[in-house]
């Protein structure tokens, strides 16, 4: 196999890998960066899911081809909705951030299976009939070598990940919003003082992750699992949450960690058929990923500074 | 009642445990600059507080430029011209100095992206017109604190700030600072400006203020005319008993070698050499004082003496053993008492309960705990003696240490140390943000272990405190000591040369 | 604590056995214990369902009345939903999959006068009847068609977890392909889970682009991912011949797409068929309490499924019924493990 | 400070009591009966000594995952690994009690340290990676959880077993089963772990409340500098803090392993005994007595659960839901908490 295929086969695979992984950890990136802790990013992912099955299973007919989009902007909202319980409890009442983030993880699934068994009378729906397609980028998909690799037949989610990270980053890095939000982050007492108000802010943020995370979970329904069930999503949460921190807090820092998880898991399918790593245990493929990335940190990686007051509840006029 | 800026009228401010703020009133007169006085705990930056809109009065009224005003948040402070320059600045160390001026109220483009480079303008513009010197694209956790300070001043002017509140403003500044601070103030009520000053300095106050409200526990004692009080006056105000200034003391009798360093050399965090072959000898029973300019490697030698940072070379004996780069708990072990000059940093686990704090390095010693096991009844039994001895103010042992007033966090510190009563007594900054009553009270308790055959070590940027306690100043500039003097036989403005780094050293005689 | 006042003896706990002890089954009834899959996995706790159903109906019973499931969410589950459908009184009781082996194997001793049954391994107890399935004989059987349908000569198995009883469907599997054409590669993965439909759909791309035309998944919700990714390639390329091989049903409806359909054939396992056969045994009386009893092709409790018609040619269903017959009258003996694979492989 | 007390104990029965209210509600709304629902609950839970046996086995493990994350969490240490950590002790403990050959009082113990020691090694690594390089720990022990499961399910199949899915019983003599307590509750598998449990309980709280350990421990949480000024060895702390909290997921481990199954299997998915352990934590507002309340809350909903389907037909996933409320409530009400601590201060 030539190396620009083995490189397409390696790197396709891993842009849809990754794609959910990228919307949730871009989540991620606001909530803490305005100070909330979100590890309820695994739940806000059932919640996508599961919006976005149910709704395409309801609509697809009516909406035909447009249904996987509509769906997944319907996941974004109820997400969104849904991720305000996660701010209220740990913005206004103070509530430990872990403690509200492990509360969505539970709520989520909880009501997400529920409610399949209750409208479907079973445990699992059924495939949806309008998931996304992959398709080729016109023009790009004919540049030789770049082409083959990045512009044929992927998601267009995938692409959509990839500009949202950029957006994100433009956001809090180049806009008012963001540095108001990222200063909420950092020291919201002297955000408070130059009139900020510390809790709007966080509320937007934590619900900005919900619709973010709600997308990534739509996004992993309506390309891989293609049905919602208790085990559609398991882990791809805590693992936006290590692209988060890999990506020490940044969202081209979380997009590129995202990928890197992509880009090794598909490595290591990949592996599995490559002659001369044919008699590797699989064990080792297997892992591969996972030690890969604690190397990584380890590595060149190190040490991560969270934002300053990240975790802390905001309390006025106390230091 | 039409020339005051501001009046806070019969403010009452109530915290658990205790009244901050009770009936107190306060009169800012248009262009004048106002001192707020008061011991530590007295519930000046409570006040300040209040006016900020960071708390909210139980009771009293609060009027601007006659109206009456209802502040209940800063943002509308910011509206009605107040800015406050916090003690512990409200800056982002992460933002450069002009994000953290214009958070808040950013100049955009029309593509909604933040105008830095209009920004930055503004920002310089209004530095060179009000001489507040700062670099507006540095990152706040790359300059002085005297910077800081200047940007967060910046910070209020930029939001148009008629009435500038200072909450110790100086507490955190070297006396060269502080000049350029005192020419600040001024040229700020030329530009019409009108300024609320807390400060312990009753120097500073004599020098500056036109007005001083004074306040001690909680309670307004009066307001006087600074030009018609003085000094003495106003401590016992403020104390409520006279106090004395010049700390009196029998002449010192050095005895044996307690420190002995030998061609020191230290770098920083950023790797660069900031102690470069120091010597220094220490004897029992006298105190020398460290002068210097901040930055000339006073907090390097600290932390090498007491190991918190690794020596690159050079050797640092405690009574003739060999201390060099031991490990901080071997180093108290061996007889090292730190006042450090963090105190929020070092000095203190915020989260803990003031009488645990006061164990911090002997938790693990008898009686304080046995086989691994605390003994509580013996840890508050000590806490509550040293918060009596030393006059904490806390509402209880158990108050975590975060809820005292930082005045009196520094005197649970000390306590700590000064009560281990160590070979050596290492104190940073001891009375940074004390007032007059506790300076008096740490510079006795400094002397006494002198006179019990202890050696101190006191690094300060007040000359006048250097002068007062010291047996023996030795200059420090460039990681080096470069004059060792007697403060009796020289002056400020010798030192000051000294600590400049002319050559022609007076030390020696 | 709370409990023990109303529950003098094990027998007759009345709460929780009212429910049947007023039905008209009282002198019979039956009832199963799913694994985590749940009974409507669309696999074969879902099959052993409609069986005991199907049972019920024939008898005149239904859900809680004389026939019940205990659904299990993890695996510490088992027990207790096997010690409740006792206390229950249920006379014969079902553990549907491997995983139930050893609650069965306990409970099965404590309660010696109940009749039990575990589907997918073997217990040895007087009271507890074994009930195996010879999917190494619908796997060859799909290794057939596979092997038949490939144009790449490339075929694939993507596997949940790597345990015997998967590795019997891969046995099976290879044996069918290679006595077809002994030259056709066969690409073995397992994605180390029944869950994950990415790891499934990263399998199956690689696959698929490394030539391989046919896939056959044994890996529950991870075969999502396979499907997912075949759908796909059919979406884009309609012509493209490219096909999955589902299990344990009939997977058709999961290989639609527009108007084609991915989905090859599924080896079918008809729990259901089992479930009934031996409800209705020890109703008559004849429980074969201690034995093992495997189902296979001459009961139709195993097959393979011919709904998509086009991709399943005339030809093909001929192949698969030969070999059929072949496996049947013993002419061969199809491979369970991966050592008996070897040898069989290497016979050819 | 009595009614600080008083209030303690209030908010975590006022929550509960809203969360089964909400739950009731949800259950009425979906057409179901609450009563019946909650009849169901109680019956699975503590319906009889045997369903009361279940619950509090079930117990025993969420303790010490609990303890766990409360332990790390003490000094400001997120350990998401407690899951790794947890079927690596499993996997120890069986590991012991199959190839050693010792008697009891020899066997189990050793079986036990082995398991909390292989915990222990689990948590030691990402703190030796967050005190030497400053990696933090929450990405690495999300890491560590996925290695522990692949390589442990690798390690039953090649190295436990010949390739099956599940190993052989452990012999008596590293059995934490109990005759005695399973007679008493009529053979549910509760065993002699829950002591166990209860006495790390107990050690959990002395290291942290009582002694030098948990008091430099909680020093490094708080502040980092001036422990170092201290003359405490952050380093020290961090790893140490690390590794103790992954001992008591390793014990959980052992439970399991040594007491409720006495073999180990295979395994297509996390046994979420880790998962939950945060909740449980948390919940118990990481004290010991906390976590132990709050394992016991969760035993008793989840092994409660299973009994609603069956019996009242209420999805068994409700629990989950009332757990998260439940979450929710006490969470939210230290808001209530502060506020009255205030108000008490300024009373005296
Ligand atoms: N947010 C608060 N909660 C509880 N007590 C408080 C709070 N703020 C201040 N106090 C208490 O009120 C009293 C006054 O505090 P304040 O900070 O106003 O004193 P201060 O005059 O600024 O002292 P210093 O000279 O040390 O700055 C102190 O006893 C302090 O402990
Ligand atoms: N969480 C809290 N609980 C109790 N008191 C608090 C708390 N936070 C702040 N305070 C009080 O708020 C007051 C204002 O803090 P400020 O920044 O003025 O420090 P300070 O009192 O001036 O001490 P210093 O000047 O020595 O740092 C402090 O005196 C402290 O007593
Ligand atoms: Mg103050
Ligand atoms: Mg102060």
């Amino acid at each position: 196999m030539g190396f620009v295929d083995l490189l397409q086969s390696i790197i396709t695979p891993a842009l849809f890998f990754s794609a959910p992984l990228i919307f949730t950890a871009l989540g991620g990136v606001f909530s803490e960066r305005s100070g909330v802790v979100n590890i309820g990013l695994e739940g806000l992912m059932v919640m996508g899911a599961f919006v976005a099955i149910v709704f395409n299973l309801t609509f697809a007919d009516a909406l035909g081809a447009f249904t996987p989009w509509i769906s997944i902007l319907v996941a974004m909202v109820v997400s969104g909705i849904f991720s305000i319980i996660h701010a209220v409890a740990s913005v206004s009442f103070r509530a430990d951030q872990v403690v509200s983030g492990v509360a969505i993880n539970f709520l989520a699934l909880g009501l997400g299976v529920f409610l399949t068994k209750q409208w479907y009378g079973k445990g699992q729906t059924d495939m949806v009939t309008e998931p996304f397609y992959t398709t080729d980028i016109p023009l790009l998909g004919d540049i030789p070598v770049i082409g083959p690799i990045f512009f044929q037949n992927t998601y267009l989610t995938s692409y959509l990940a990839i500009v949202l990270a950029f957006v994100a980053w433009y956001i809090l890095y180049k806009t008012p919003f963001g540095l108001r939000l990222r200063a909420v982050g950092e020291h919201p007492m002297a955000a408070d003082t130059n009139g900020i108000n510390v809790y709007k802010m966080r509320y937007i943020a934590v619900i900005i992750s919900g619709a973010m995370g709600g997308l990534g979970g739509s996004v992993f329904a309506l390309t891989i699992a293609l049905n919602f069930s208790h085990s559609t999503i398991v882990g791809q949460g805590f693992m936006s949450l290590a692209a988060v921190i890999f990506g020490k807090w940044h969202p081209l820092g979380a997009m590129g960690a995202a990928l890197f998880f992509g880009f090794a898991q598909s490595l290591s399918v990949i592996s599995a058929g490559v002659p001369f790593l044919k008699d590797v245990p699989q064990i080792y493929l297997l892992i591969a990923p996972y030690v890969l990335t604690i190397l990584a940190l380890a590595g060149f990686i190190g040490r991560a500074e969270a934002p300053k007051a990240n975790g802390v509840p905001y309390i006025k006029g106390s230091r | 009642m039409g020339d005051y800026v501001v009046e806070m009228l019969h403010i009452r401010k109530e915290f658990p445990g205790i009244v901050a703020n009770d009936d107190i009133t306060i009169q800012l007169k248009k262009g004048e600059i106002h001192a707020l006085l008061g011991e530590n705990g007295a519930g000046k930056s409570t006040l300040m507080n209040v006016l900020f809109g960071l708390y909210q009065p139980e009771k009293g009224e609060i009027r601007v430029n006659g109206e009456k005003v209802n502040i209940t948040n800063p943002n509308i402070a910011n509206d009605l011209g107040i800015g406050m320059v916090h003690q512990h600045f409200m800056l982002v160390d992460t933002f450069t100095v002009t994000q953290n001026i214009i958070l808040g109220s950013e100049p955009t483009k029309k593509s909604g992206k933040i105008n830095l480079k209009k920004a930055e303008k503004e920002v310089q513009e209004l530095s060179d017109r009000y001489g507040l010197k700062v670099d507006p694209a540095a990152k706040i956790s790359d300059i002085s604190v005297g910077m800081q300070q200047r940007a967060e001043i910046l910070k209020t002017l930029y939001r148009g700030a008629e009435v500038l509140i200072f909450d110790e403003p100086t507490a955190v500044l070297t006396p060269q600072e502080i000049n350029e601070l005192i020419e600040i103030m001024r040229s700020l009520i030329k530009e019409g400006k009108s300024i609320i000053l807390i400060t312990h300095k009753l120097k500073e106050i004599m020098e500056v203020c036109d007005r001083c409200t004074v306040i001690r526990k909680g309670k307004g004692i009066t307001t006087v005319d600074v030009k018609d009080s003085n000094v003495t006056e106003l401590a016992s105000l403020m104390v409520g008993r006279d106090v004395s200034f010049k700390t009196d003391k029998l002449a010192a009798e050095p005895k044996e070698v307690v420190l002995k360093i030998d061609n020191l050399f230290v770098k920083d965090s950023r790797k660069v050499d900031l102690v470069k072959g120091l010597n220094l000898e220490l004897h029992a029973g006298e105190i020398v004082g460290i002068a210097g300019v901040d930055g000339n490697g006073q907090s390097e030698l600290i932390e090498a003496i007491t190991g918190l940072v690794k020596s690159e070379s050079g050797t640092i004996k405690l009574n003739n053993k060999d201390i060099t780069n031991m490990t901080p708990r071997k180093v108290t072990e061996s007889g090292v008492g730190h006042i450090p000059q963090d105190r929020h940093k070092y000095g203190l686990v915020l989260d803990y309960p003031i009488g645990e704090n006061m164990v911090l390095q002997t938790y693990y010693q008898k009686p304080f705990s046995k086989g691994g096991v605390l003994n509580f009844k013996a840890i508050y039994q000590k806490a509550t003696k040293l918060i009596k001895e030393y006059d904490v103010r806390t509402p209880s042992e158990h108050t975590k240490a975060r809820a005292l007033s930082g005045g009196n966090q520094q005197k649970a510190i000390i306590s700590r140390e000064v009560d281990r009563s160590p070979d050596l007594l290492i104190a940073a900054q001891p009375t940074r943000g004390l007032d007059v009553g506790a300076i008096e009270f740490i510079h006795r308790k400094l002397i006494e272990e002198r006179d019990k055959g202890k050696a101190v070590l006191l690094v300060s940027f007040e000359l006048d405190e250097i002068m007062d306690v010291s047996d023996r100043i030795a200059v420090m500039f460039d990681g080096r000591i470069v004059a060792n003097v007697k403060p009796e036989e020289t002056n400020e403005q010798e030192l000051g040369l000294l600590m400049a780094g002319s050559t022609e050293s007076a030390g020696d005689k | 604590a709370c409990g023990s006042s109303d529950s003098g003896d094990k027998n007759n706990d009345k709460k929780s056995g009212e429910k049947v002890d007023n039905g008209e089954a009282a002198d019979f009834s039956a009832a199963m214990v799913t694994d985590i899959g749940g009974v409507d996995d669309k696999s074969f706790n879902q099959s052993a369902w409609e069986g005991l159903q199907a049972w019920a109906d024939e008898h005149g019973l239904a859900k809680g009345k004389g026939i019940d499931y205990a659904q299990s969410n993890d695996q510490s589950d088992y027990m207790p939903n096997l010690t409740r459908l006792v206390k229950q009184d249920y006379k014969l009781i079902f553990g549907i999959g491997f995983n139930l082996k050893e609650g069965i194997t306990k409970v099965a001793k404590q309660y010696p006068d109940t009749h039990f049954s575990i589907v997918d391994d073997v217990v040895e107890q007087p009271n507890v009847a074994s009930v195996t399935f010879k999917e190494h004989e619908g796997s060859f059987l799909v290794g057939v068609a596979a092997a038949m349908k490939t144009k790449t000569n490339k075929v694939g198995f993507v596997g949940g977890v790597d345990s015997p009883l998967i590795n019997k469907f891969e046995s099976g599997f290879i044996a069918g392909v290679k006595s077809i054409n002994p030259d056709i590669d066969i690409d073995v993965q397992y994605a180390e889970s029944f869950g994950a439909a990415d790891k499934g759909k990263l399998i199956a791309t690689n696959m698929y682009n490394n030539g391989i035309d046919v896939i056959y998944h044994s890996s529950g919700g991870t075969g999502n991912g396979v499907f997912a990714q075949a759908k796909d390639i059919k979406q884009n390329d309609p012509d493209k011949e490219i096909w999955v091989i589902g299990v344990d049903r009939d997977q058709h409806e999961e290989g639609q797409i527009g108007d084609n359909n991915v989905t090859l054939t599924s080896m079918v396992k008809r729990v259901d068929i089992a479930v009934q056969d031996l409800a209705n045994k020890s109703m008559s009386g004849d429980f074969p309490g201690g034995e093992i009893l495997e189902y296979g092709l001459e009961d139709d409790a195993i097959s393979v499924a011919t709904t998509n018609e086009e991709a399943m040619t005339d030809e093909i269903v001929e192949a698969v019924n030969e070999w059929k017959e072949k496996i049947a009258n013993g002419e061969i003996d199809v491979p369970k493990t991966r050592e008996e694979t070897k040898e069989f492989v290497d016979a050819l | 400070m009595t009614s600080n007390k008083k209030f303690h104990l209030l908010v975590p029965i006022i929550s509960v009591f809203l969360g089964l209210l909400f739950g009731a509600i949800i259950m009425l709304f979906s057409g179901y009966n609450p009563i019946e629902g909650y009849a169901a609950l109680w019956q699975g839970s503590f319906g009889d000594l045997y369903f009361f046996g279940e619950t509090l086995r079930k117990v025993t493990p969420y303790i010490l995952t609990g303890l766990a994350v409360a332990f790390a969490y003490r000094s400001s240490l997120f350990n998401i690994g407690a899951e790794g950590q947890v079927i690596v002790g499993w996997l120890a403990a069986i590991w012991v009690g199959l190839s050693v050959d010792a008697p009891m009082y020899i066997h189990l113990p050793l079986a036990i340290i082995a398991a909390a020691v292989a915990g222990g090694i689990w948590g030691f690594i990402p703190g030796l990676l967050k005190a030497k390089l400053g990696v933090h720990e929450v990405i690495v022990t999300i890491m560590m959880n996925y290695i522990a499961l692949y390589c442990t399910n690798e390690i039953i199949r090649s190295i436990l077993t010949d390739n099956a899915e599940i190993t052989e019983p452990i012999p008596e003599s590293a059995s934490l089963a109990s005759a005695w307590l399973q007679n008493i509750t009529y053979f549910s598998r509760l065993h002699y772990g829950i002591l166990i449990a209860l006495f790390a309980a107990l050690v959990m709280w002395f290291i942290i409340d009582r002694t030098t350990i948990g008091y430099e421990l909680k020093s490094v949480g708080f502040n980092q500098h001036a422990s170092k000024y201290a003359g405490m060895n952050v380093s020290k702390n961090i790893i140490l803090s690390m590794a103790i909290s992954g001992a008591f997921a390793g014990l959980a481990g052992a439970m399991e392993g040594l007491g409720t199954y006495g073999t180990i299997s295979v395994m297509s998915g996390f046994t979420n005994l880790g998962f939950d352990g945060i909740a449980v934590a948390l919940l118990g507002a990481n004290s010991a007595v906390g976590v132990v309340l709050a394992a016991f809350l969760f035993g008793v909903l989840k092994v409660g659960a299973v009994n609603m389907p069956t019996v009242a037909g209420v999805p068994s996933e409700l629990a989950d839901i009332i757990i998260a409320l439940i979450i929710f409530f006490v969470a939210s009400s230290y808001l209530i908490r502060w506020l009255l601590l205030r108000f008490k201060k300024e009373g005296k």
